[in-house]
């Protein structure tokens, strides 16, 4: 029972995709009616949706907060939640503690949103410790790397590119190999980003492209590896790799790809040898604890009575859905 | 187009060829046709005559499937018709050469002409170019057109030869019934001639034409019946060698017109209120033009098309840029860089072309009428009076005789003729000092021209001048005080208006072609 | 003049005029008279049916949020109005937005606050940060009108490319940080204070007030709106610029000729419109709390779609402030009826964009010129 | 007629006319020389600018690359520049190439992989395919030319909605789901089969063939944009329709009078661009070997800029698909050349919103009547 409002930060995000599928089926299950919204990845356009949601007079607020980060935004959703009595859950999109706690019928689902960029960036580390000088190809000593950046402005982006080489970085120079060396030097951001903030294969796989174009095995300053904010982007590096005859599993040159969300492409990929590692994060749990959580809420329960213990609950705040390197099964 | 012509003049010699009846139509608020016949014989020009706004393009619209009629039936050759578009009434013999000239102006000349009908090459989806090159040849050298070359682009040429390349592309339809509609308003007495060789070869195949125009000496001239309107309805339709001019226009106007052009009554003062020095174009092919023009003067200038008149103008309003030349209004130096600097020093320029450069189509007739003399209408400097707008666009409407239901009639809604005295009046409020006026009575009908030419001798009369370009030698001949004739670009010569003759002017007027 | 003979105004002579017509001329009438009020007959019928679905619809609440949210959109509408009316577009609003929101927050940022941007310093005055908002939408909306006006370029590609180089002007100052904390001087107590409450509700008691329904507050903003509008009212109809705007809009060649000086209107209107949009950031930075990479981005697409569905005519010279305000409000409804009606976001893509089509059909239908 | 009386021709001619002018006539006429040769010399001083930084940018695998990214958006753009010349827009594109993608990638993915979107099933055949998503984006692009020519629409927000309606209806239809696993038979053996090397070398020794250098492969997709691009300039060029399409474009109302039926041609016209942007969609799927939400997303911008660049004019009925071609590569070459110099984040905003402003601002200066 009861009318649950889930905003989406941007229902074309291909994770957030499976995540609603979940959702939707688990709510269907508990019997919660729901409406699903799209912000469009406009922050604005979320704030009025749910100004809008609070007046109609729903049970339940889901929110996949657009930005991250900026408490002013969330601490307004959270008031007039508040004002209006009405409990919020906010998922997936990381909210601070001290928003959160203002609200004694507020929580929050997810991860640490940081915590897949130093996940990726440890994964890397590791991953060109085990056998660094097949990886460096050119012998230099110094492994060569391009970052693909999904969005300018956009936070998780933000700390996925710092940390994703940062965290490789600690790991290497720990084991003391040099620190990752960004392919060109004339790049002072050290990161290629989607112009379009859409995270996109084919804007990685142009800029791939381009790449290879100047950067060959024969110039001796080939690419050694690609770390990419998401799948999609890494998929799009390897499609362009694999147009010049590099990544086609057994036999040819594989450069090291990274990526971020294990999406069925990228496993895919990782299982035929493509693709080094991606970071897990778990659609279908992430949605029934959403479920658990929500039911409770509606029904004026404990917040958290009945969740899978896989997930732990932090300081009473926070449903902790834990990332996972992923390698291959 | 041999095959064409017989199957004309096949059939009933004497049937009429095409017979309208009982047309009537309605816009919001006005009922721009009342119930009107007109038949008209095949192998005959008929006349349509009427005051700006009687319904003349209207009720050709109506034929040629631009406007639904509301009531009434049309046959074309004893058949009837109803065209819904221009394409079915083009397909059915009926051709029309538009009041407003309404072209692709970025395309070619052949791809005006042939556009809706484009020749393909046999057995392939294509154009072909060649026949099109060829069968403008064609139509051009019957029509005896030599100076067009079918490749040029339309926006690079003068309006007078824009209007016969519409000529022409009527006339190339073969069609049984053609309509001109004002042809002659943008034309020189040279294409004049031209044109009225080409109708009566076209008479002589069997057409049947309808000639609207506002120049009583054509239509006495050119065509063998009259039908008159007046607001909308039928007046009547008369052999034309039984009407006299003044007899139409007591028909058109319902009362009597005695004079054409105004008495004057006044003489021009000594003094000169603008000098002007070498004007040469930076754009175009005005060269070297000087001329004094004094106070209470009405200044006429001639020439054929392109001579460079329309230039003149435009350098003189800043509307042109100027590659030299020096002017001065009342001995003091001026430039006149911007249109805006040129109103500020007292001028006022009405344009050659209505449409392009004279009225604000979407706005309404207030709009359209204050727009020259805006800030005299702010109260205290910041806020426009409506009031005060009002009351001068009523001004206007009423000295111009503008024939509209109200103020807040779009403009474009207007009979052309009607258009024309807006901008007249727009400039009129501005009070200039100096009036220059590029073919200031095209498509006004008679009525209408005498209060204009009033007009101008009151200006003058109160010491403001008037340089008219004019392509209507009598006009020029009957205001004018003196008249510069232009050619090439140049000036060829200047005349006194009492004194001179048409062939004088003609004889300047070639002088460097 | 007799009393009898005096010709008859207003309604009364309205209802004669009508009388006097035949059968078929009252029906097309009436068709007109209703054509002419398509947009306000389209929102009371859509009113209706989400009231008669959802009753919450027409309590205090929603209204004040739907006209709340109106008054966030109706200044950028405005301002994009004039560019509409010149047959241009401008696809920088957005990011004009997002400039000047930024512009705003880091000026207002709270003075203790240790993440400030700015380091060390306070919130500046109010009405000074107001003036330099304004002004930055201004100076980006005199580069659009520069480029058209000068180089006569189409509004739509200068403004495209203005949009890349206020964006990548923003990221390069901003570093895309988020930029929140804001001041309360800017927030609470300016943008959204709370001016009255609609419905609230006190009792006294033994001497002693008490409130017991709080009721539902509205905010300054919604006040600013007004007033933003009522001034652009004036700027339209009654100046100079406006008639000349419209001129232009109308026929460029002719009003140059008519002696308006073509470039400082079309500069004008997109300075016009700048400030619009810096005003607007200012408010939205103050109502998110916040200032972020997205702020701004893509209210030109909704903006225009009110303008144009208001009866602004991309054709040029046509449009109306009323028009205006009654498609931003139909915007508006359009998205807040689908919340309450339960519609997820996927069928609100198709619907609004249903509706925009519709809408501007029915409304284009009193422009057209009939055969 | 004796030898040398008879005209000289070609450039002899030219070259005699040249001396023929005076010195200030030559001042201008090279002035205008360059000036119609504007984009071709830009393009060239980019290139040489960027080659001389980085050498690596003319090499043949460099060179390669820029063909095949122009060839992928080559045809959006060709679409797209019939509406401008229709003095229209289309903002509908990006999202009708993400459907058509998403269309094509259901089609088409892998018979034997589990998470098949069509259940059970099979790859159909990819000329079936080819037809369908042409069609898709046919069907879109028919609506828009409907709207526009019926209900007098502009195309600004005729596609504005039409691009909400079609991405709301992706939406609902693939509920935002990736679709990859597609099959080989549409991807590696036909979009993207490579179809010859520059730059192979292969050494034969002791009879066996070994493959010294793999060279640069150009696959099909580039052919069959070329191809492409070769039909668009017939029928712009060599077709009553292309020739209505300039007409309707410089003067809708003479081609009216003329007997054109512009409903027709307009619709065309837009039913065009749509094929062209779900052919588009077809080989964005296989490019990319999946589609997702954001396939597509903004392609307009980039195409309509490129048209602009190009010489294609808003004014209506101008337009060349040699400009387009060129405004393409020069967009392309943007993109590429601040890969090459390592610009990257921030300021490639600022230089692509600059480079067009300036090359359309240079190119426009051809077009200007001067008076
Ligand atoms: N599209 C229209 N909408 C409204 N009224 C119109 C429209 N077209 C014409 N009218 C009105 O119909 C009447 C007849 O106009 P029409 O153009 O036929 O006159 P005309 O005889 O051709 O005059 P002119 O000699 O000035 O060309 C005028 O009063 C005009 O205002
Ligand atoms: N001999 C010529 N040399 C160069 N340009 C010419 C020549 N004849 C005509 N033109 C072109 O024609 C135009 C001049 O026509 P313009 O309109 O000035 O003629 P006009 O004397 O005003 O006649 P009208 O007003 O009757 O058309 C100029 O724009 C010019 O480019
Ligand atoms: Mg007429
Ligand atoms: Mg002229």
């Amino acid at each position: 029972e009861g009318n649950a409002q889930v905003f989406w930060y941007n229902m074309s995000d291909v994770y957030l995709s499976s995540v609603r599928e979940y959702l939707n089926a688990a709510f269907d299950s508990k019997g919660i009616s729901y409406t699903d919204q799209d912000g469009g990845a406009v922050q604005a356009t979320q704030t009025d949706q749910i100004t809008t949601a609070i007046a109609s007079g729903t049970d339940l607020l889901v929110v996949n907060i657009v930005e991250t980060g900026a408490d002013g935004i969330s601490q307004n959703v959270v008031d007039s939640a508040k004002a209006a009595d009405i409990p919020l859950v906010f998922f997936n999109r990381s909210i601070s503690k001290e928003v959160v706690q203002s609200y004694d019928k507020a929580t929050f689902v997810g991860t640490n949103y940081e915590d897949a960029g130093k996940m990726e960036g440890d994964m890397v580390g590791n991953y060109l410790l085990a056998d660094y000088d097949k990886y460096d190809l050119n012998g230099d000593g110094v492994i060569s790397y391009v970052m693909f950046k999904g969005d300018e402005a956009n936070q998780e982006a933000i700390a996925r590119t710092k940390y994703g080489v940062e965290n490789a970085d600690a790991i290497l120079t720990a084991a003391g190999k040099p620190a990752l060396k960004f392919y060109d030097e004339a790049n002072a951001a050290k990161y290629l980003v989607d112009q379009a903030g859409t995270w996109s294969r084919q804007v990685a796989q142009d800029y791939m492209t381009t790449i290879l174009a100047e950067y060959t095995v024969d110039n001796k300053n080939m690419v050694e590896l690609v770390i990419a904010n998401n799948d999609e982007m890494a998929i799009g590096a390897i499609q362009a790799l694999q147009a010049m005859g590099f990544n086609n599993g057994e036999g040819t040159l594989t450069i090291p790809v990274f990526g971020v969300d294990a999406t069925d492409d990228a496993k895919a990929m990782i299982a035929d040898g493509f693709m080094a590692g991606t970071i897990k994060q778990d659609a279908e749990g992430m949605a029934e604890a959403i479920a658990t959580v929500s039911a409770n809420l509606i029904e004026g329960k404990d917040m958290y009575e009945g969740l899978n213990e896989n997930f732990t609950v932090e300081e009473g705040w926070k449903v902790v859905i834990p990332y996972a390197e992923y390698t291959g099964e | 187009m041999e095959a064409q012509s017989n199957t004309i003049n096949n059939g009933a010699v004497n049937r009429d060829l095409l017979i309208m009846e009982g047309i009537s139509k309605s816009f919001p608020g006005v009922k721009a046709l009342d119930n009107v016949p007109l038949t008209v014989k095949r192998g005959t020009v008929h006349a349509l005559m009427g005051e700006n706004g009687a319904g003349k393009s209207t009720l050709m619209k109506c034929l040629f499937g631009i406007y639904k009629k509301d009531e009434g039936h049309i046959y074309l050759d004893g058949k009837e018709v109803d065209f819904k578009s221009s394409r079915e009434a083009l397909d059915n013999g009926v051709a029309m050469v538009h009041q407003e000239l309404n072209q692709a102006l970025k395309r070619s000349v052949m791809d005006n002409i042939w556009l809706g009908r484009y020749p393909k090459i046999k057995g392939l989806p294509f154009v072909s170019e060649s026949k099109m090159y060829h069968d403008t040849m064609q139509v051009f050298k019957e029509l005896k057109i030599d100076d067009i070359n079918p490749k040029t682009i339309m926006s690079t040429m003068p309006v007078a030869q824009r209007q016969m390349v519409e000529i022409a592309k009527a006339i190339s339809f073969n069609s049984k019934v053609i309509v001109f509609d004002e042809p002659t308003s943008s034309l020189t007495e040279k294409e004049v001639e031209h044109l009225f060789r080409i109708i009566n070869m076209l008479r002589d195949r069997g057409c049947g034409i309808i000639y609207i125009s506002h120049k009583m000496e054509e239509i006495l001239r050119i065509s063998d019946e009259v039908t008159i309107m007046r607001d909308g309805q039928y007046v009547a339709t008369k052999p034309a060698k039984d009407l006299t001019m003044n007899e139409i226009i007591k028909l058109m106007v319902g009362r009597e017109l005695t004079n054409r052009f105004p008495p004057k009554n006044y003489v021009v003062q000594d003094e000169v209120i603008l000098k002007v020095e070498d004007m040469t174009a930076m754009y175009s092919h005005l060269d070297s033009v000087s001329f004094e023009l004094k106070k209470g003067e009405i200044l006429g200038v001639a020439g054929l098309a392109g001579a460079g008149r329309t230039e003149l103008l435009e350098n003189i309003f800043g509307i042109a840029t100027k590659k030299r030349g020096k002017m001065w209004l009342n001995g003091k130096q001026i430039y006149n860089k911007s249109p805006k600097e040129a109103i500020a020093n007292g001028f006022a320029m009405v344009t050659e072309e209505r449409r392009a450069t004279g009225i604000f189509g979407i706005l309404n007739i207030l709009d359209n009428t204050v727009i020259a003399s805006i800030k005299k209408y702010l109260i205290k400097g910041l806020f426009l009076s409506n009031k005060a707008m009002e009351k001068s666009t009523a001004w206007s409407i009423d000295a111009m005789r503008i024939k509209t239901p109200s103020q807040t009639t779009k403009i474009r809604a207007l009979s052309g003729g009607n258009q024309q005295k807006v901008i007249f009046g727009r400039w009129m409020l501005t009070a200039p000092t100096i009036f220059l006026l590029d073919e200031p009575t095209r498509g006004i009908d008679v009525g209408a021209k005498y209060e204009i030419y009033q007009l101008i001798m009151d200006m003058a009369a109160e010491g403001d001048s008037v340089v008219i370009v004019s392509s209507e030698m009598p006009e020029l001949l009957g205001i004018c005080d003196r008249i510069l004739v232009m050619s090439g670009g140049k000036l060829a010569g200047e005349v006194d208006a009492k004194t001179t003759s048409q062939e004088e002017i003609m004889t300047l007027a070639a002088k460097y072609v | 003049m007799s009393e009898i003979n005096k010709p008859k105004k207003g309604i009364a002579k309205k209802i004669d005029d009508f009388k006097a017509l035949n059968g078929k001329d009252k029906a097309s009438f009436i068709g007109n008279w209703l054509l002419d009020r398509a947009m306000i007959i389209i929102i009371l019928l859509l009113v209706l049916y989400i009231q008669s679905v959802k009753p919450a619809f027409l309590a205090t609440a929603s209204i004040v949020n739907i006209i709340s949210l109106t008054a966030t959109r109706l200044p950028i509408a405005l301002g994009i109005a004039g560019a509409i009316i010149l047959t241009g577009t401008d696809l920088s609003a957005g990011r004009i937005v997002g400039l000047s929101a930024f512009v705003a927050a880091i000026l207002l940022q709270k003075g203790d606050f240790a993440g400030r941007f700015l380091k060390d310093g306070n919130p500046w005055p109010i009405f000074v940060v107001i003036l330099i908002v304004v002004a930055v939408g201004a100076i980006v909306g005199l580069v659009n009108g520069f480029c058209v006006a000068k180089f006569k370029l189409h509004p739509f590609i200068v403004t495209l490319s203005t949009q890349l180089i206020t964006y990548g002007a923003y990221l390069t100052i901003s570093s895309a940080k988020q930029i929140s904390q804001l001041d309360t001087s800017f927030t609470e107590n300016f943008v959204t204070k709370k001016i009255f409450y609609i419905g609230k509700q006190v009792a006294v008691k033994d001497g002693v007030e008490k409130v017991i329904n709080p009721g539902t507050p509205v905010m300054l903003y919604v006040f600013l709106a007004v007033i933003f509008a009522v001034v652009m009212w004036f700027i339209w109809n009654k100046t100079t610029f406006g008639k000349n705007m419209f001129a232009v809009g109308s026929n460029e060649e002719a009003a140059r000729v008519s002696g308006v000086n073509v470039t400082l209107v079309i500069i004008g209107v997109f300075v016009l419109a700048g400030a619009s949009y810096g005003y607007t950031g200012f408010i939205e930075a103050a109502r998110q709390g916040a200032s972020t990479g997205t702020t701004g981005l893509n209210y030109e697409l909704d903006a225009i779609a009110a303008c144009v569905i208001g009866g602004v005519s991309f054709v040029g010279g046509i449009g109306k402030i009323s028009g205006v305000v009654l498609g931003v409000i139909l915007m508006q409804l359009i998205m807040t009826g689908m919340t309450f009606l339960g519609i997820s976001g996927n069928t609100t893509y198709i619907i609004k964009g249903a509706v925009i089509l519709i809408a501007c059909a029915i409304d284009m239908r009193k422009y057209l010129a009939k055969k």
